[in-house]
């Protein structure tokens, strides 16, 4: 079974993250900018003479998709990683995936989910 | 003695000509970086379609009308049409040491980069047909008149006394006071106010800053028409004047907030548009303090302007036309022939009649150039339109008007 | 319940349409640049000497996850507000949400759903 | 019944795979830049003196909505365009989508998914 | 009376050298703005490259061979190998009031720019290596011969009489023509004509074509070698054409569909390399006649070459080539002492003669530098390979090439 | 004879002043395409700061301290305060044939870029308000002591006889030799050396060395205050070391992995340092040599650096402080009174003294520059504090501290 986490952080916290997830084995991920708007209230950002709202936040979403069996690892490294405790912390979302297909290989399904080096090789250690 | 060329004096006004072109790209990036991403390169064309226009049209006929043989006064005639009789030898009435070529090549960066200031007041909304026919008849019924008042040979208010070293009427206030009048015409752009409207590449408003600096000293010690001590101290005191302006922004929009990239880079054009009629009269200190006063005036003015919601979108009118006011005036104050023996004293130095003469020039500039181009724009708005389309507003005018993308 | 809208909209009317979800209390969302390709046949733009033909149109994707019970008036505001009539109007797709976690509070699921002032605090009141 | 793909695939195959997808009639996507990891073990970039390792590797994302029975033909011929062999080549998600409305019209569901001349046309002539 | 420094001349053409060494980066972001994104550091690099290289080759052998004493007409001679005796004195033969070094340094910021234009023909496929050996190669065989022969003391084609005043053979018909030929070599990019090639950054090329304007101020009023009224004349008549070719690309665009940026952009420089070689002879009249014939001119060569499919990809054949093949003829009709007096007249002026003599030299330039580039492309094809592997290309060169990516 | 003022010296001079002007935009685009996007504005902005901090220090009284009267050896006196008397006559003790303002003026532009080098040390994590206190103190207590001491009439070094033509130890060993200090103080960037930080936009930085280049010419063959064969020859020199030194670094980085466009651009800055205080003096072979060892020694100076886990983040010390170490060494070595009358000659041309001279005019400069920006840095690190937050570092300097976006 496999699940999609979409997880909508600060621009600044994506090292960490990246990291926090390659520590416990999650290697699979990719992500891109958004710009968002939540509890957040916006940004005050400074023009030629005063000062002027912005309320769309860039941040950055990661998208990882991953056997349901390391949803829970992969959610409590993210949780950890990007949390600072001010507004704007970010929000993560879990999706269905139905099927997943490797270019180079053609493995289909959650077989075609490994890595090397990655959490459920280590776990058959 | 009359005309004997030197090498020194031309070298150094070639060299002008060349920072003074300059001026018009700076101006294009220090404009395009203000603007939404979908309007850079209308942005960036509004300006450098100057170089072509103005580059013909002043060779036609635009250099006749501001230099030619004075009439009344009021404007040049034909004699010099197509640069016919500009040739290597120096026009003594303009200037004794440079072929008259010279001259007349330096006057004409100075009118391509006049009505390119004008465009901040209307980018991301203005048709490009309707720019192009105002440019031209702006050029011609506008510039090239007060062009020729000011500098022309037997022009009214060069023979009134005025102190205008680089431009400050003709140029900055002229620009300014337009800029005013045509976004009163033409109105605001959708959703000023609403939506912030936040620059797309800051970077790019620096770049020009930058480059404008130094296109400046082109523009303000080559009006001293020769590489000699004049020149030097309209380098010195235009460079004073953009440091502290540009320190004064800093501290403004500190005070406001944070001390701003934008703001530090507006101080810096607003101290260069002060100084600029005053450079050649007056000392490095006194442009300190014209430097230092430009800033929160024209701080506050941009705050005014925005207030009253009037959508005179990069600030022409509170930069350059009341930096320039204050420079002109200030003239009048800080002029001193200690530095310029072809100068005035003002008020300072014990001539307060120099005061009033500045005033009159000042006011006579605003009046002239706010009604003419209110006239000419409002001409243009009931007849063939000022405005895109609101669709093509929101599509951009990078794609609507030109079928381009930028980055 | 939680369903994910991903509407893809015109790049210009993105301001409209956050307003419009805002006026009814949809806070929560972002957005992404995409360039894509429907109905809309492309965009002719001119080149040094002549024009060409680019088929890939810029648009914005903007993604509001929501309680299932949100779900239509949101879809309203959204159809209302980016419609011009001509083609390239965009689409919008639906899919479905498993689970949402807030990373600052840890909440869980549609209660982690809620911004201050937004539709259901609206319609408690 | 409609599904999104999600095919994640080196930048220079991009003009490629949209090209094969049009070919066999699937008409309506959107991409836009991703940066990812997998198993493809990063780049090495040149420096001012010597060089360094950069993990996230630039990547286009593919989306698709489709009817479930154009699927397969869209997954083979990505597959087919997007493969060089290489670690890199990228992996495609299948995931469900439950409506979807086209803006314009307000048509609803798979038979919004209509376009001048695509698969679906072809297949009826 | 001979030698004799002026410091005026000296100051402006210490000035041009800096104004013509701007011109490569300029050209580099020209460039760089038209490709794609993937390989835009590549481009860059292309012209940035030979500051370097030409930089130490013209030192080391490169004025030897082309201003050295002459050899039969065809090539100077070693003298001046590492500049020796190229000093503080002027070298009478070239320039009388300026130190030789300078005449030397001037000239080799030509010697820079000119293979840098021919990259425009084989970006965004190039190998690095074989572009340098290429480029090494060209210098010594093609650029130096060639300069020798329009402008060394001795040289056939100045004795015949050719009037290039700044560079329309040697520089723009040279380097247009050779990319025509390495174009054909290297064959098109992967997709070229298929896949739509959106230039990636607009605002990059419209910076390129200020800092190129404002350069070649000093390219050709440079080229007058002093600061005097022939100068003067080649940076009006410059300035002239260039707008004058920008304001009638506009035009075309705009009937093909609409006024575009980056065709104002290209006409502006057509419009300077159309006047290059006429610059120094022709009165600002004629320099508006030169450009706007030279805009439809190389508009249409830019059709008719992608109609046969040809990725000669940024049209330095049409732009540099066609247009200074115009310019240089053109010199032929409007050429007049009364301009300068070191000139001669042309057919317009009584003189049909000239009209031949610049059709021979534009023929031989032609002839010369195609043929030679062809070889040497084609000897460099077969050995080491001129182009990347399709791998590489898909990926960019910027990556591939360089290990580095833009922004 | 004494002061006669030559109109092509000061037009010569005047320019300078603008191309040493732009070298500081240009360095701020150098290090602004460096730094991650996050930080772009904020790495302008310490560049462009100086254009207005210096701007109005010097007239104020920077300049009077760096060449007023000289106070025995060590400073000059305040008698130039505000410019006064600074005016149209030459100033004899410094350039005979130029207005003292002029001078004063060039040499302004000079004492605004130094401190601007010194902040690539430091840039993506220093707190502004102690940056602005850090500079003006650096001005003041390290700038303008130590111009006096090589340049000022009476300065210590001078009257030992050092040779330094454009500022290499003024310039650039002091900005190095800090720039190492403040980041030994400073501290790291979070995460350098684990997370890599990519450069944002290279082609930033490709523009910022071509205008540097362009400039360098302004600061190197401006030394000469005047138009003259010395200039010509520093103009042939700065840029056959440039040439060289761009193409050796090439060579590096490709052994290392790819010739790195990068690469290429920092050499070419190498290059120019490192013959900056040789210029004058020196012949084009000799630069030649200077280049092309500054090269490898700055390549591996930056690796060795890089080792020490030292974030001295855009290498100011390798390039700028060890490049012109070496350069004003080799001096020592290459200088000869055949390219400059008024020079000396160094040890190649049987003067070993020299060489001692130029040994001990570095170490004074490395010592001094060092140590007292090692004790301000220090000062203001346990006061006020030299670092942004952690948290303003991770958000980025243009939002903390600007409250701004870049692109
Ligand atoms: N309902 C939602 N749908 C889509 N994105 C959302 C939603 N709610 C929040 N986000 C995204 O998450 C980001 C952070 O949310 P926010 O509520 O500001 O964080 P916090 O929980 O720390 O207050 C937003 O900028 C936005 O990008
Ligand atoms: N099947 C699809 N899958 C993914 N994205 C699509 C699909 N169909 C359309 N889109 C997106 O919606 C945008 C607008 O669609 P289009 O068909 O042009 O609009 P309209 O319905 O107004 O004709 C496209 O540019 C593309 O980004
Ligand atoms: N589990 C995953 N979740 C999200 N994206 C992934 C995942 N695995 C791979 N990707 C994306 O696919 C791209 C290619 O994957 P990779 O494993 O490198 O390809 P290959 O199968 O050819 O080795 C990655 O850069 C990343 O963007």
């Amino acid at each position: 079974m496999l699940k999609k986490i979409e997880a909508i952080i600060r621009e600044d916290k994506v090292n960490d993250v990246i990291d926090a997830l390659k520590e416990i084995g999650i290697v699979g991920m990719n992500t891109f900018e958004v710009r968002g708007h939540g509890r957040q209230g916006g940004v005050q950002l400074v023009g030629r003479a005063g000062t002027y709202q912005v309320n769309m936040l860039p941040k950055i979403q990661i998208n990882i998709v991953l056997n349901t069996r390391n949803l829970d690892a992969a959610l409590e490294a993210i949780l950890q990683s990007a949390y600072t405790g001010e507004t704007g912390d970010g929000i993560i979302f879990v999706t269905p995936v139905e099927d997943v297909i490797r270019v180079r290989t053609r493995e289909r399904g959650p077989g075609a989910m490994m890595y090397p080096g990655d959490i459920d090789e280590r776990r058959n250690k | 003695m009359g005309a004997q060329i030197s090498a020194g004096d031309t070298a150094w006004i070639l060299v002008c000509c060349s920072l003074v072109l300059l001026m018009t790209p700076a101006l294009a990036f220090f404009y395009g970086g203000m603007v939404r991403r979908k309007n850079v390169l209308s942005t960036l064309t509004l300006s450098y379609v100057f170089m072509s226009l103005i580059g013909v049209q002043w060779v036609l006929y635009g250099y006749s009308l501001s230099f030619g043989p004075d009439i009344s006064g009021l404007i040049g005639g034909l004699d010099f049409l197509g640069f016919q009789g500009v040739g290597a030898q120096p026009n003594i009435a303009y200037a004794k040491t440079i072929p008259h070529e010279l001259f007349a090549s330096f006057q004409m960066m100075f009118a391509v980069i006049t009505p390119a200031l004008i465009t901040g007041a209307f980018v991301e909304r203005v048709k490009f047909k309707s720019f192009l026919l105002f440019s031209l008849l702006w050029a011609t019924l506008v510039y090239d008149p007060l062009c020729h008042w000011v500098w022309g040979q037997g022009g009214w208010l060069k023979e009134m006394g005025v102190l205008d070293f680089a431009g400050g009427t003709v140029v900055h206030i002229a620009a300014g006071f337009s800029a005013l009048a045509f976004a009163m015409v033409i109105g605001p752009r959708k959703g000023h106010g609403k939506v912030p409207m936040e620059p797309n590449n800051i970077p790019l408003t620096v770049l020009g800053t930058g480059l404008l600096w130094v296109g400046w000293f082109g523009f303000n010690a080559g009006s001293a028409l020769g590489a000699n001590g004049v020149a030097v101290n309209a380098l010195v005191t235009t460079n004073t004047s953009a440091a502290t302006a540009g320190l004064v922004w800093m501290l403004l929009s500190w005070l406001d907030g944070r001390p701003s990239t934008l703001g530090i880079a507006t101080g810096m054009v607003v101290g260069l548009a002060a100084v600029t009629p005053a450079c050649g009269f007056v000392t490095p200190l006194a442009a300190m303090v014209i430097g230092a006063v430009s800033a929160p005036l024209a701080y506050y003015a941009m705050r005014f302007r925005e207030r009253r919601k009037l959508d005179e979108s990069l600030d022409v009118w509170a930069c350059h036309g009341m930096g320039s006011t204050w420079g002109t005036i200030a003239t009048g104050l800080f002029a001193t022939v200690a530095v310029n023996a072809d100068g005035a004293n003002g008020l300072f130095f014990g001539n307060p009649a120099q005061l009033g003469i500045q005033i009159v020039a000042v006011m006579v500039t605003i009046v002239f150039s706010f009604g003419m181009t209110y006239v000419l724009a409002k001409a243009l708005h009931v007849s063939i339109g000022l405005r895109v389309s609101p669709i093509e507003e929101d599509v951009g005018l990078d794609i609507s008007s030109h079928g381009e993308r930028s980055y």
